[in-house]
């Protein structure tokens, strides 16, 4: 039996798919998986359009937030609870799986799961006088240490940030799971429909956050070297808040020593972490033969082992508790952040990510470039967000 | 055989007629030469011959067969075209060869012609040579050779020599009129240098608005022109026309009587033809036809004569002066035609009534 | 002495069609397969993206007529209205300024002896770029201090540091000039092409009759230098307002710029259809760019038509 | 208008070099190198590691070839480099045969639905690319042309452009030679491809060139049309690559070098038939 | 004033030098033509007294000033191209008017002047039309309007009738001669065509690889040629050169023996000149000064005369018969000139021994 299965490109990701795809070869000699991926950019737009044309992959990589959209396009079939059963899954995976629930039913596996923390260059710390191993660990603090690494040229030109931003990477994801909540709100009703982030907590939490790239002595630069991860990347920046998926590129960091520590609590020591998964699904066309094959390989790419091997060579959390709870892990200088930060983790249910991106990076473009009130902005953006998902659960 | 014959051959472009109604026998071997003026249908009667524009009424044979509807190549016949049509990618060899495309001929055969077709034209040096390196002259002596190496029946030219200059032209004139006599097939020449004509023809064909005025021999088209349109046409520089009167059985031209005018002649208005070669500057002799006086507007000495052009009662006339007679310019000068010089055409109708 | 007219190759059906019509089935042979392409390739997708145009196609679902709804709605969406004005803002920029640097380099470079493969080089090069790729050097060249080059160089004379394409006024010049710069070198060497097509004669001419150089450009030079200029005046126009590689990789963070400020219709189209899967909608905005360019031509060359 | 160019390159004689031509010179000279300033810093960078890249001196510091061993031994980028040669070859032949042959047909024979068949074909100009992308997406994805090399090259076989460009062209050829050509037995598919075509060969290299660098630095619709990575094209899989790469400059650098070093050295190379080439183009405006 | 001095003049391209330093006086009102082979200078010496070619060395002078730095506009001069060089974006009328472009004459003057030039050159119905629906001789009227409305103190031409056709060349060039003597300015006219330069001019320049050969009247240049390459260039068709040897104070020619030689003439390679039409087919009457026998190779009858080709002793050479007279080709024919008629040449410099 042949199946494909789709990823979008990010070099480890294929390359840990290669190993486990030869791995459930060789286990299942009569199995072959084809193995295709499409650049991330594009990647919807592939299996949606393959879906036009009949075609399509048996099992499909999405990111957890186009569930909705993929279910509606019909493009994958829940999961068969005989094969998958649904007590196992609750009981076994990070309560975040919830979120490839609908109706009782489960639509997809992880093998890896993602949260987010606060990446930080211990070279500029040292040099600016801060204590590398005892990283920020509440917003003034963090605050605080932004403001004594960020560095100016005679003209007033940030040249080092001392936390790169932007909502363009992941700091959308702080903002609304993490900042927002920390400042007593909510982002959104329970059921996802209303959008719930304009009230007095929000415009807390968003000015807050706008405090850190407007004013007279900013410690960041919307757009600073075009992405907060290149700017810490380039120890351009002292700080950055970005996810596991991450640890691959900055490993190859040669130029300076880096560390990771959880999310700042706010004054009250609460934390909030934002986590996703890209999960796999089974691909509504995948019957018979071809359904067992697909299934064999869901539940491969959904094992311990292949957890292990994901984190190994991705650098991505086993999205099992229990493989990923071990001390070991625990322990470990940089992944034990992350897997703390997925104790109190959020999903945010996402009807069209790319579009709900767009409203807080316009939000934030409106107050950094356009000077706007945070809390006009943060409105604005709350009536944009709206209407998208109206447009979304009316149909 | 190859005599080619058109039989009120007619073309139409949509409900344009451009060609009305052609009849002609063109003999094996002979040499026929289409003149007239830009436009009067001399390329399209070509052009139906040798099967490139279809033939929209009228019958053509060649040989014994109607050949209307045949396709170029099975016509055999061969044509050159005024801008040569050679191909500047190939070489001299390979465009002579081209004639030789479709033919089955083992390869060594074709070379053996190729050569020889160089050799008659003296392009054995230059076989290898682009076309872009040779001169004018030495390009249409390509576009013949790719004509000859097909051994053709008979030979279509358009025009071939417009192109070259003056030089070229006389020289080039020559060289097709001596591979005429060597290779002895039918040639149909078109041109519209009265010269060309003239020279090479063994037989003329005047046409005008797509419709033959005159065939004959180039002495026949110059001593007996049907109308004034072929009198002026043949000839250089153009034969002399003045307005004239006959009244009482005498012809007065140019305020002169004309002399010796036989009286079957009728009144009405007429027209007194006289080539410049005839029309003399000088002193009247006794038994001149016409004598005149013009007044000198330009002078044209070409060094064997002189051409003096002259206002005749202010109707413009060339006459000859001996090469080294040049009359002053705005001076009067006589002039007198020989008896038998001069031309009387019908006014109204340009018909010719003889000469005198 | 060969036969008059060979007899033997006349054979059957073919011989029945005579010369003109032999001529018309070799032409419709030749045909033949590039009709079949440009219908289907061409033509039947045209009708059919107008067909689209009025659904709501979305991809996922059958196709479902809903009139003219499409087009209310993009009427009605402020996004369209902010693209559109980008689009033309493109375009009436973008036309004039190109038009008029390539002349006047093409008008000087004609006339330079020295080294002028080498300098025409220059101009051209940039034309045989991808522009995906150039997109992302620019892209580099616009950054902020301390790593962008324009940046850096305005910082080494004393100059603020601009923000380029962070911001909502400079952004859509930065990415014009890219396309200026892309497009330039053809530009160049078209109107040198033009210049070098007029007769030497005229300008003697001209300077014997003893005019200036001022007055030859405007007599003479321009003048005869129509066509050409007509010609790339459309080119250049369907070429602004079909502006997509610069923008899509020049923007990737945030596609089409701060609030939109730099993205063209042809971006908006390409999101509408292939993120949002928004296709009867995306086909009426590429319905609406089809006429706007039918529009713009149509109107240029009527208006630079030679009379 | 002819199709030769005329080679005068001067129109004005000078008596002598006047000053106005030195700042005209120099001006033109300074604008060239600022023309190719992004090509400088893009070669450069590419030379630069990942530490230099935000020193911003054109010549790096310590110059290496790392870059290009790391991007080339990726193995992508030889696959993309030849799935982008071998695509625009190929919509080249196909777009010299066609477009060739259209364009001989419609200014050489006379028939009737020749002047509709060329406006026809000419309105597709004013169709743009984007407005039919969609259907013919569809389209391949019915007939199963989604990520094939046909799926790339299909929808530019024959372009508009280039009929016209070719119909002009030769309309300059005089009839004598296809009618030397029928005279001598010619049929009318040899006469196009024996006789016509060689007499266009400055033509077609105008337009082989067009084509070519239309289909190498092709985007949008590679972009949409190609599933695996395997079949990218070289401006596709450029992109990708600087997606995910996520921004690293100097990679991003050397990677658009290597997509723009072939142009670049088959200009060096044919620099004047293409300039010529696409002189010609230009006057058939 | 506007005699012309040119006092050796240069012109180097580079190391090339294609002017050798030229002499020549051209006096006010005097119509000068340059002839020559292509590529022997005769444009680039008119572009230099244009002032469109810088002078390499010399002097040229205009009346009394030296103008070798002028521009072309401060010389007062007008040219008239081959190729017309009027422009196709303004109507007739307008390009007439170009050439008053700098001047400052109020509009209604320059209106005047235009439908006066419009006038001469019977233009005065076409002043609102664009060149493009004009004929070669229209537009070439055109050109020379232009140059008029100047009222310079020259015109120069180059080659202003090579792209013209037979028949309109000949009539535009008497066109142009009326004109001149209409106007009396100085002409400078280039031609290789050396029908135009005898019928023209008041003296013509032979040019040859940058160096003047002769200068003279028509006549001059016909009757007393310096040279081989003059008298061959001069005169259609061209002169025949049989080799001859002279010994003894004879000369001996294509096998016979010259009468009536001068006892000076040495001993050496000779090349004896004889013009077609004074070699004539026919018995030699007694005092001919030379009398050959010739094989007929080709005839071309031109109604008025034959021209018959022969080969005398290998040597080719064209001989004419009256009119009707046409010799059957492969016969021999007597052939014989008056004395008188020959001329002269040292073989080996080409330079002339006289006439004979
Ligand atoms: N394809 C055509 N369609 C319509 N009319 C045509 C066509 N070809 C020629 N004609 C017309 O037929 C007439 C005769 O043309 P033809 O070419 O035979 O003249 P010609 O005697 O060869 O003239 P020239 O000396 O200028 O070559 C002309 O009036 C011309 O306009
Ligand atoms: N710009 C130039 N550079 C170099 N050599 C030139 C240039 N212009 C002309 N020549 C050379 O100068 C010589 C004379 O040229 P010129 O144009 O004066 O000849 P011409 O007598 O007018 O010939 P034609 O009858 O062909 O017009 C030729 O050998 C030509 O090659
Ligand atoms: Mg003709
Ligand atoms: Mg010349």
């Amino acid at each position: 039996v042949e199946i494909d299965y789709w990823q979008y490109v990010f070099d480890t990701r294929v390359q840990a798919m290669d190993q486990l795809i030869a791995n459930f070869e060789e286990a299942n000699p009569d199995i072959t998986v084809n193995h295709q991926t499409f650049p991330y950019a594009d990647y919807q737009t592939r299996v949606v359009a393959a879906n036009v044309a009949g075609q399509g992959p048996d099992v499909v990589q999405l990111f957890y937030g186009w569930l909705d959209n993929f279910i509606a396009g019909e493009l994958i079939q829940p999961l068969d609870p005989a094969v998958f059963p649904t007590e196992d899954i609750e009981g076994e995976f990070f309560p975040i799986v919830s979120a490839m629930e609908r109706d009782g039913q489960y639509w997809g596996l992880p093998t890896a799961v993602r949260s987010l923390a606060l990446f930080y260059n211990k070279n500029i710390f040292e040099e600016a006088g801060l204590d590398p191993e005892s990283p920020p660990q509440t917003l003034d603090e963090l605050l605080a240490a932004a403001e004594a690494t960020v560095q100016r040229d005679g003209g007033g030109n940030i040249t080092r940030v001392g936390i790169a931003m932007g909502m363009a990477g992941q700091d959308h994801q702080w903002w609304r799971e993490g900042l927002i909540r920390q400042f007593g709100g909510q982002p959104y009703s329970d059921d996802g429909t209303q959008v719930t982030y304009n009230d007095e907590a929000g415009i807390a939490a968003t000015t807050w956050q706008a405090d850190l790239y407007r004013g007279d002595a900013p410690v960041t630069q919307i757009g600073f070297m075009d992405e907060p991860q290149a700017a810490f990347r380039a120890g351009m920046a002292a700080m950055t808040i970005d996810g596991t998926f991450r640890l691959g590129a900055f490993s190859e960091i040669t130029d300076f020593e880096w560390g990771v520590t959880e999310l700042p609590a706010n004054d009250e020591g609460v934390r909030s972490n934002y986590a996703s998964y890209f999960a796999n699904a089974i691909g509504v066309r995948a019957e018979g033969e071809e359904l067992e094959a697909a299934q064999k390989f869901l539940a491969y790419i959904s094992s311990p082992e292949a957890m292990e091997i994901w984190l190994e060579v991705v650098g991505e959390l086993p999205a099992r508790q229990d493989v990923a709870l071990t001390e070991e892990n625990l322990a470990d200088p940089i992944y034990g952040p992350f897997l703390a930060g997925l104790e109190y983790a959020q999903t945010t249910i996402f009807v069209d990510e790319a579009a709900q991106r767009q409203v807080a990076i316009d939000m934030e473009t409106r107050i950094s470039l356009q000077g706007q009130e945070p809390a006009d902005s943060l409105a604005q953006a709350a009536q944009e967000e709206q209407a998208i998902l109206d447009a979304f659960y009316s149909r | 055989m190859a005599d080619i014959r058109l039989e009120g051959l007619v073309k139409r472009y949509g409900k344009a007629t451009v060609v009305h109604g052609i009849d002609l026998e063109i003999a094996d071997g002979e040499f026929v030469v289409f003149v007239g003026p830009s436009g009067c249908g001399k390329s399209t009667t070509l052009r139906m011959i040798a099967g490139l524009e279809e033939i929209s009424g009228g019958v053509l044979k060649i040989g014994d067969q109607v050949v209307n509807e045949y396709e170029p190549k099975q016509r055999n016949i061969a044509m050159v075209f005024q801008n040569y049509a050679i191909y500047p990618h190939m070489t001299v060899g390979q465009n002579i060869g081209f004639g030789l495309y479709t033919s089955d001929l083992p390869k060594a055969e074709k070379q053996k012609k190729i050569a020889e077709a160089g050799k008659i034209l003296g392009l054995e040096d230059l076989l290898d040579r682009r076309p872009a390196s040779l001169s004018g002259g030495q390009r249409q002596r390509v576009a013949i050779g790719r004509a000859m190496v097909r051994d053709p029946a008979a030979f279509l030219f358009d025009e071939p020599l417009s192109n070259l200059d003056a030089q070229l032209r006389s020289q080039m004139r020559i060289e097709i009129k001596r591979l005429h006599q060597r290779l002895g097939k039918t040639i149909v020449y078109v041109t519209h240098d009265q010269v060309e004509a003239m020279t090479m023809a063994d037989r003329i064909v005047v046409m005008h608005e797509g419709r033959i005025l005159q065939v004959g021999t180039p002495t026949e088209l110059y001593e007996q022109p049907v109308d004034v349109f072929t009198a002026r046409f043949i000839g250089s520089p153009s034969m002399n026309l003045l307005p004239a009167r006959a009244s009482d059985g005498a012809i007065i031209a140019g305020g002169a009587k004309i002399g010796g005018v036989p009286s079957r002649t009728g009144s009405g208005d007429l027209l007194v033809g006289v080539r410049p070669h005839d029309l003399l500057v000088g002193e009247a002799s006794a038994q001149a036809a016409m004598a005149l006086k013009g007044i000198v507007t330009v002078v044209e000495p070409l060094g064997s004569e002189t051409l003096v052009h002259i206002e005749v009662d202010g109707a413009p006339a060339i006459a000859t002066a001996p090469a080294k007679q040049v009359p002053a310019v705005g001076s009067t000068v006589d002039v007198w035609a020989a008896p038998g010089s001069l031309y009387l055409f019908d006014a109204p109708s340009g018909k010719s009534l003889g000469r005198l | 002495m060969s036969a008059a007219v060979s007899d033997t190759s006349r054979n059957g059906l073919w011989d029945r069609f005579s010369i003109g019509q032999k001529r018309v089935i070799w032409a419709w042979t030749f045909l033949a397969l590039p009709i079949v392409f440009y219908g289907a390739i061409r033509f039947y997708p045209t009708f059919q993206a107008f067909w689209l145009s009025f659904t709501n196609w979305d991809l996922l679902r059958p196709a479902q007529f809903i009139g003219v709804q499409n087009y209310v709605t993009l009427v009605n969406d402020p996004q369209f209205w902010q693209v559109f004005r980008n689009t033309f803002a493109y375009l009436i920029i973008g036309t004039p300024i190109s038009l008029v640097l390539s002349f006047l380099i093409a008008y000087y470079l004609d006339r330079v002896r020295f080294m002028h493969g080498f300098i025409r080089a220059l101009y051209f090069l940039p034309f045989l770029t991808t522009a995906a790729a150039m997109a992302w050097v620019w892209r580099w060249f616009y950054q902020p201090p301390p790593i962008g080059v324009i940046n850096g160089f305005l910082g080494s004379v004393g100059l603020p540091a601009q923000p380029f394409l962070r911001s909502l006024e400079q952004g859509l010049p930065s990415i014009m000039v890219t396309a200026i710069w892309a497009g330039l070198g053809f530009q160049i060497i078209i109107f040198m092409a033009g210049l070098r097509a007029i007769p030497s004669t005229y300008y003697e001419a001209a300077r014997i009759d003893g005019l200036g150089e001022w007055a030859i450009l405007r007599k003479i030079t321009l003048p005869l230098l129509k066509p050409t200029t007509v010609f790339l005046v459309v080119f250049s126009s369907i070429g602004f307002l079909r502006i997509f590689d610069q923008v899509y990789n020049m923007t990737t963070n945030d596609p089409g710029g701060p609030l939109n400020s730099t993205k063209p219709l042809v971006l908006m189209i390409y999101q509408t259809a292939f993120s949002s899967f928004n296709m009867g909608y995306a086909a009426a905005q590429t319905v609406v760019l089809f006429t706007i360019l039918l529009i713009v031509s149509l109107l240029q060359l009527w208006v630079l038509r030679t009379r | 208008m002819t199709a030769t160019v005329p080679s005068t390159e001067f129109k004005f004689n000078t008596s002598s070099i006047r000053p106005g031509r030195i700042i005209a010179w120099t001006v033109l000279f300074i604008g060239g190198v600022i023309m190719i300033t992004p090509l400088l810093f893009m070669f450069s960078t590419s030379l630069k590691s990942a530490g230099q890249v935000y020193d911003l001196r054109l010549i790096p510091a310590a110059p290496s070839f790392d870059n290009y061993v790391k991007v080339l031994s990726d193995g992508r980028f030889m696959r993309w480099f030849f799935n982008s040669t071998f695509v625009a070859v190929a919509v080249t032949l196909s777009n010299v045969f066609f477009d060739s042959l259209v364009g001989y047909t419609l200014a050489k024979f006379q028939f009737r639905g020749r002047y509709f068949i060329f406006l026809a074909i000419l309105s597709t100009l004013m169709i743009p690319t984007e407005m039919l992308v969609i259907p013919w997406y569809l389209m391949s994805a019915q007939l199963g042309w989604i990520d094939s090399y046909w799926g790339i090259m299909f929808p530019g076989m024959m372009t508009a452009f280039g009929t016209f460009l070719m119909k002009q062209f030769f309309e300059t050829v005089p009839d004598d030679f296809l009618e030397a050509a029928r005279v001598d037995g010619l049929n009318e598919f040899t006469i196009w491809w024996k006789v016509a075509m060689p007499l266009v060969t400055p033509a077609l290299s105008a337009l082989a060139i067009f084509t070519f660098l239309g289909n190498w630095t092709a985007f949008f619709w590679p972009l949409i049309v190609t599933n695996s990575r395997d079949l990218y094209t070289l401006p596709v899989g450029l992109s990708s690559f600087a997606v995910e790469q996520s921004i690293q400059w100097e990679m991003i650098m050397t990677g658009a070098a290597i997509a723009t070093i072939p142009t670049l050295l088959v200009f060096l190379v044919l620099q004047r038939y293409i300039v010529r080439g696409v002189m010609l183009a230009g006057l058939k405006g």
